[in-house]
């Protein structure tokens, strides 16, 4: 298992071929990574994440563990930004390795079930005139229900 | 003990953690304090159902009793991923 | 959307980044990924995978064409190989886009789910001493009650 | 017309193509006169349920009308992925 909570971006091909050429042994990789969307007319000119730097990488952790137990994964992997992030950049990655694809599949929405609504980060939108903070939707604490 | 504001729970305030000396037995006893210092606390904490907690990195309820609790935060909901 | 059936491997790191890349106004790229497992002990030789060179591209094709349709993908990508693999190597990956990550979740299971039992393509492995073609799965033809 | 076989149907049968002239129907009546034909063919036809067949690269069943179709292949269940 590895966490990684850092401000600078990340390699998300290079980091998807390290993970499933680690474990030949698992038959299925799910990898799921989150972007700042660049829209047309769009007026998103940064995105800021803050976040909570002493409970983060436990709270990460602890996250990652619950799904290897639950799934019996061979592998979990995830990498999560904070800092100013500009329209196109990642934010986040996370990936799943398990003998078979349901359970990769399924350890893979938990943990971004999870990462939206349990991992201290919160999202700032600065746009050309104006800031704002990113509210909580109801459908990702609903989500949580799955699990 | 230490409590610190994340997101527009830092901005209200207007600071990111402060030092406080609290006989407060729960969480929800130290807001009640925190709330009668000045507006910007009441302000901040009018509505706890938008607020998170977390007593020494850990996500609690406002219920949570802060005996031996070095580190309290307050924050809105998350919004990671 | 691109499909690819080929014999030759494919670079899963840089087909997953490629396809990331292309399509910033999409806030969740999933990929999956599945190997040949190389398993301790295990008496795998090879894995050899017959297709209907015919058929397959389209049958794939229309597979992408349906989950592009049902979940508004950006983007969708399938590449499968066919031949003789080893064991470790990796036989197929999809890869969806999608604004939000429900869809790009259930689209990618989707396809995969599809793949498995509706694209022409027959397993075999070929043992130290034996060599058998492997039966199709109960579970995955009921895995496409759930679409 | 073209007559394909896949995976163990292909073995059992003994090659992967073969052109046949039939005045067949159905699927189900092409079925019936390979069959017929030597007990390579009957065996690899003998359980109707672990087979599949599509005709001119179509999935379809065996009801399926053979009317201007120039190509029928039969394999087992598929196992991609």
């Amino acid at each position: 298992m590895r966490v990684v909570v850092q401000e600078a971006p990340f390699d998300f091909g290079a980091e998807a071929e390290a993970f499933a050429s680690a474990r030949t042994d698992m038959g299925a990789v799910v990898t799921f990574t989150g972007v700042v969307r660049d829209l047309a007319g769009d007026r998103l000119d940064a995105m800021e994440i803050e976040h909570y730097p002493g409970m983060t990488q436990k709270a990460l952790e602890a996250i990652a563990d619950e799904a290897i137990r639950r799934w019996s994964l061979g592998d979990a992997l995830v990498i999560h930004r904070f800092g100013r992030l500009t329209p196109g950049e990642r934010i986040m990655m996370v990936a799943t390795a398990a003998p078979h694809r349901k359970d990769a599949f399924e350890a893979a929405e938990f943990l971004m079930d999870y990462l939206k609504s349990r991992a201290p980060f919160w999202k700032k939108e600065h746009g050309t005139d104006s800031a704002g903070w990113v509210a909580a939707k109801d459908e990702d604490e609903a989500a949580l229900d799955r699990w | 003990m230490d409590v610190l504001y994340f997101a527009w729970v830092r901005e209200r305030i207007g600071l990111p953690r402060e030092r406080v000396e609290t006989d407060a037995a729960t969480v929800s006893d130290l807001v009640t304090e925190l709330s009668a210092r000045e507006d910007r606390y009441a302000a901040a904490f009018a509505d706890l159902s938008a607020l998170r907690v977390a007593v020494d990195q850990e996500l609690t309820d406002f219920d949570a009793p802060l005996a031996g609790a070095r580190e309290v935060a307050f924050f809105p909901p998350m919004t990671g991923g």
